[in-house]
């Protein structure tokens, strides 16, 4: 969906406050990032679901709260979709029935953050794209979630690297399917993305894309 | 002028009170244990942090052939020393040399490779950064006080799938004599970000 | 700049709030309105600088707060950046010095709203572009104001109509300078703007464009 | 579902206050006359309105030459029938026909031509309408009570330089013999900015 989120690019912000050192500042901030962590480890919803929850926050909110607060809208939006919570119980605070699901045992948790969830994929096809190659990003404007920033849209580059077939986000996020999507790192130039008149002299940007986002660049 | 907006939306008791409540019912449900909040955030603020990456880093300055694994497969390198897990399934190791200078991002949320770096600052989740890093680097790591010459590349690498970038930094010269376990001390989480060089104090 | 104002094709606002058919809800939306145009018959700045001033507004208070609000914070803006009030004035309510300027006199203002503010000029160099004539909008991103927003920008379409020469918003709002510019009116079709598969059906979406962020497409 | 925007950041009390000082400071220094608040209000509230575009629509549906001029050069034609001025200095008026259905947007801010329409409804400032209006503007005007068959050619208009746009709806069925004082009062608003057909019944 193209929403707040999708920062790359955007004008106005000013300076970076770099004074914001710590990760958490506030004792909340540290609840919400656990009861994200210890709810995700119930295995009712991915990590693209849970971006994608956070996305959907309103706009100018999600540029008017803090990085926590994005978490838990999304963990209180996915806590109701799926069922594990209803609105009253949310609202009140209080547990009207126990839940038939088990919590992760917490001696169990160290083993499954060390092991993480790997999303690399066997493929289903050979890669359509090659080291080197030029590429076009499709312009597309999806309302679901995407990992293709509007940024990079219609623009072109070259692959840098590929990286196997990953998770594709895309349908991820929305069905929990897990297809497989050939991954490709891609140098844009600076000028190409913002325009040559526009860009802060030479740089480059590089972005990890799945293929579905891609078409042979017209040479 | 700085990044203006407010720590958060709604005032700090309001919001301490929803939490408080989302926890309780939740414990309540019998949906997350008592204790596993508290070990999870305690594993990110004590066990996980920058000091792993900077082991890394010294490692490859002081070890060519580490380096060179590091590079060419950055997730076996640094489970090899000892470093692995969520959100670090999948590692890229970029090298900072005398022509390039690389530093990452994540524009959409804020991706970031836990297991070497621990949790983000919270400027890296900032609008500001987001917005910025991938449109004017060069504005960006002059605020961090870098100025780099225009014979210098810079290259800005956005976290936009799972996989997860650090910055291998330079050595600063005249370190050649000291311990991995030295120069590890040299090494700041901000210059594996990119967004600073590796200096001589520590 | 790419901004919070620049809405089109954002997705995530729900439903059209079809109550809201009044133009103004408040009684301060009414004086903010009057005391705009009031201020903008001192002739001190031009309609493009009060659009660049709202649009400057920190991009989530844009988007959480009313349409007068926008006007409010601009013409605050405006007031002082032009040195017509001070910021210490401002906050107080309290006036310091009497302004050399003079206002309007009530009289006269049927007969200046009547008038309007023209914006065709003669134009300097003959149009580049034809009627029928198949354009692409450039890849630019300003910092500044400008009035290609960014969901046309390198798209292509085609030019429908020829209006003359106008004032050119970009660096009409930056410096006051009138420098004319051919306007266009360009035709998209919503599979160029959005993608076919994202697009809703067939339409097609007509923008006026200036000639500055036009080239011929490469067919 | 609905556009959760709240009417204002701040609260309603506040900003009367800010505005309230900010009047009596710009009276005070000599830079507006105390009166001319309340006549520019007064002249958009009462004397500038939808009256004068659906004039024009009934003139043109009664007068094909005037239709002709207004359709080749609508700014001249406008004026020809009284009204010109601020936000209407360059006019142009698109023509619904059985296959084609236009309609009015400013994704930028929220320009619109007072002259012929006066000032516009909250909705059509909202971030909802200036953000879907050019992205999927069929579920607009289906949400607005107008389903377009699949051979309606959907012609959306967005404002973004000084021309404005009035729609020219289609006059319906059956009216021919009223006049066209009697026409005007079918005209809505709406359908003007093209997100409604003009009805039997005013």
């Amino acid at each position: 969906m193209n929403s707040a989120h999708d920062l790359g690019g955007m004008h106005g912000f000013g300076n970076i406050d770099q004074s914001q050192r710590e990760n958490f500042t506030h004792k909340w901030e540290e609840k919400v990032f656990g009861l994200t962590l210890a709810c995700g480890l119930l295995g009712q919803w991915n990590l693209d679901e849970s971006r994608y929850a956070r996305e959907q926050m309103e706009a100018g909110e999600y540029l008017r709260s803090s990085y926590y607060e994005h978490w838990l809208h999304g963990l209180e939006k996915l806590l109701i979709e799926k069922g594990l919570v209803t609105v009253d119980e949310l609202e009140s605070g209080r547990c009207k029935n126990k839940s038939s699901l088990s919590p992760v045992a917490v001696e169990n948790i160290p083993e499954i953050l060390g092991r993480g969830s790997p999303v690399q994929m066997r493929p289903h096809s050979a890669p359509l794209f090659q080291t080197g190659q030029l590429i076009q990003v499709k312009n597309f404007h999806p309302r679901s979630h995407t990992r293709a920033p509007r940024y990079i849209r219609g623009r072109s580059g070259r692959v840098s690297a590929h990286y196997g077939a990953h998770i594709f986000p895309d349908l991820h996020s929305a069905r929990g399917e897990k297809r497989p999507a050939h991954l490709y790192n891609i140098r844009f130039e600076a000028g190409e993305l913002w325009g040559e008149q526009d860009a802060e002299g030479r740089f480059a940007v590089y972005v990890d894309l799945f293929e579905p986002y891609l078409q042979a660049a017209e040479v | 002028m700085t990044d203006k907006k407010p720590d958060h939306s709604h005032s700090p008791d309001e919001i301490e009170q929803r939490v408080r409540n989302l926890e309780n019912l939740l414990v309540g449900k019998g949906l997350v244990a008592p204790q596993a909040v508290d070990q999870l955030v305690d594993t990110y603020q004590n066990e996980v942090g920058p000091r792993n990456g900077a082991h890394v880093v010294a490692r490859a300055w002081t070890d060519p052939e580490y380096k060179e694994r590091l590079l060419s497969d950055a997730t076996a390198a640094i489970k090899e020393s000892g470093y692995s897990g969520r959100q670090g399934e999948h590692m890229q190791v970029v090298e900072n040399t005398e022509r390039v200078h690389n530093m990452v991002v994540c524009t959409l949320c804020s991706c970031y490779p836990w297991p070497v770096l621990g949790l983000p600052p919270a400027w890296y989740k900032s609008s500001s950064y987001r917005a910025r890093a991938v449109n004017e680097p060069r504005a960006v790591l002059s605020e961090f006080g870098l100025e780099l010459g225009e014979d210098v590349e810079v290259r800005v690498w956005d976290s936009t799938a799972e996989m997860r970038y650090m910055v291998l930094p330079r050595q600063p010269e005249g370190t050649e004599h000291l311990s991995a376990t030295e120069l590890a001390k040299l090494v700041s989480r901000d210059a594996m970000i990119g967004v600073a060089l590796v200096g001589t104090a520590s």
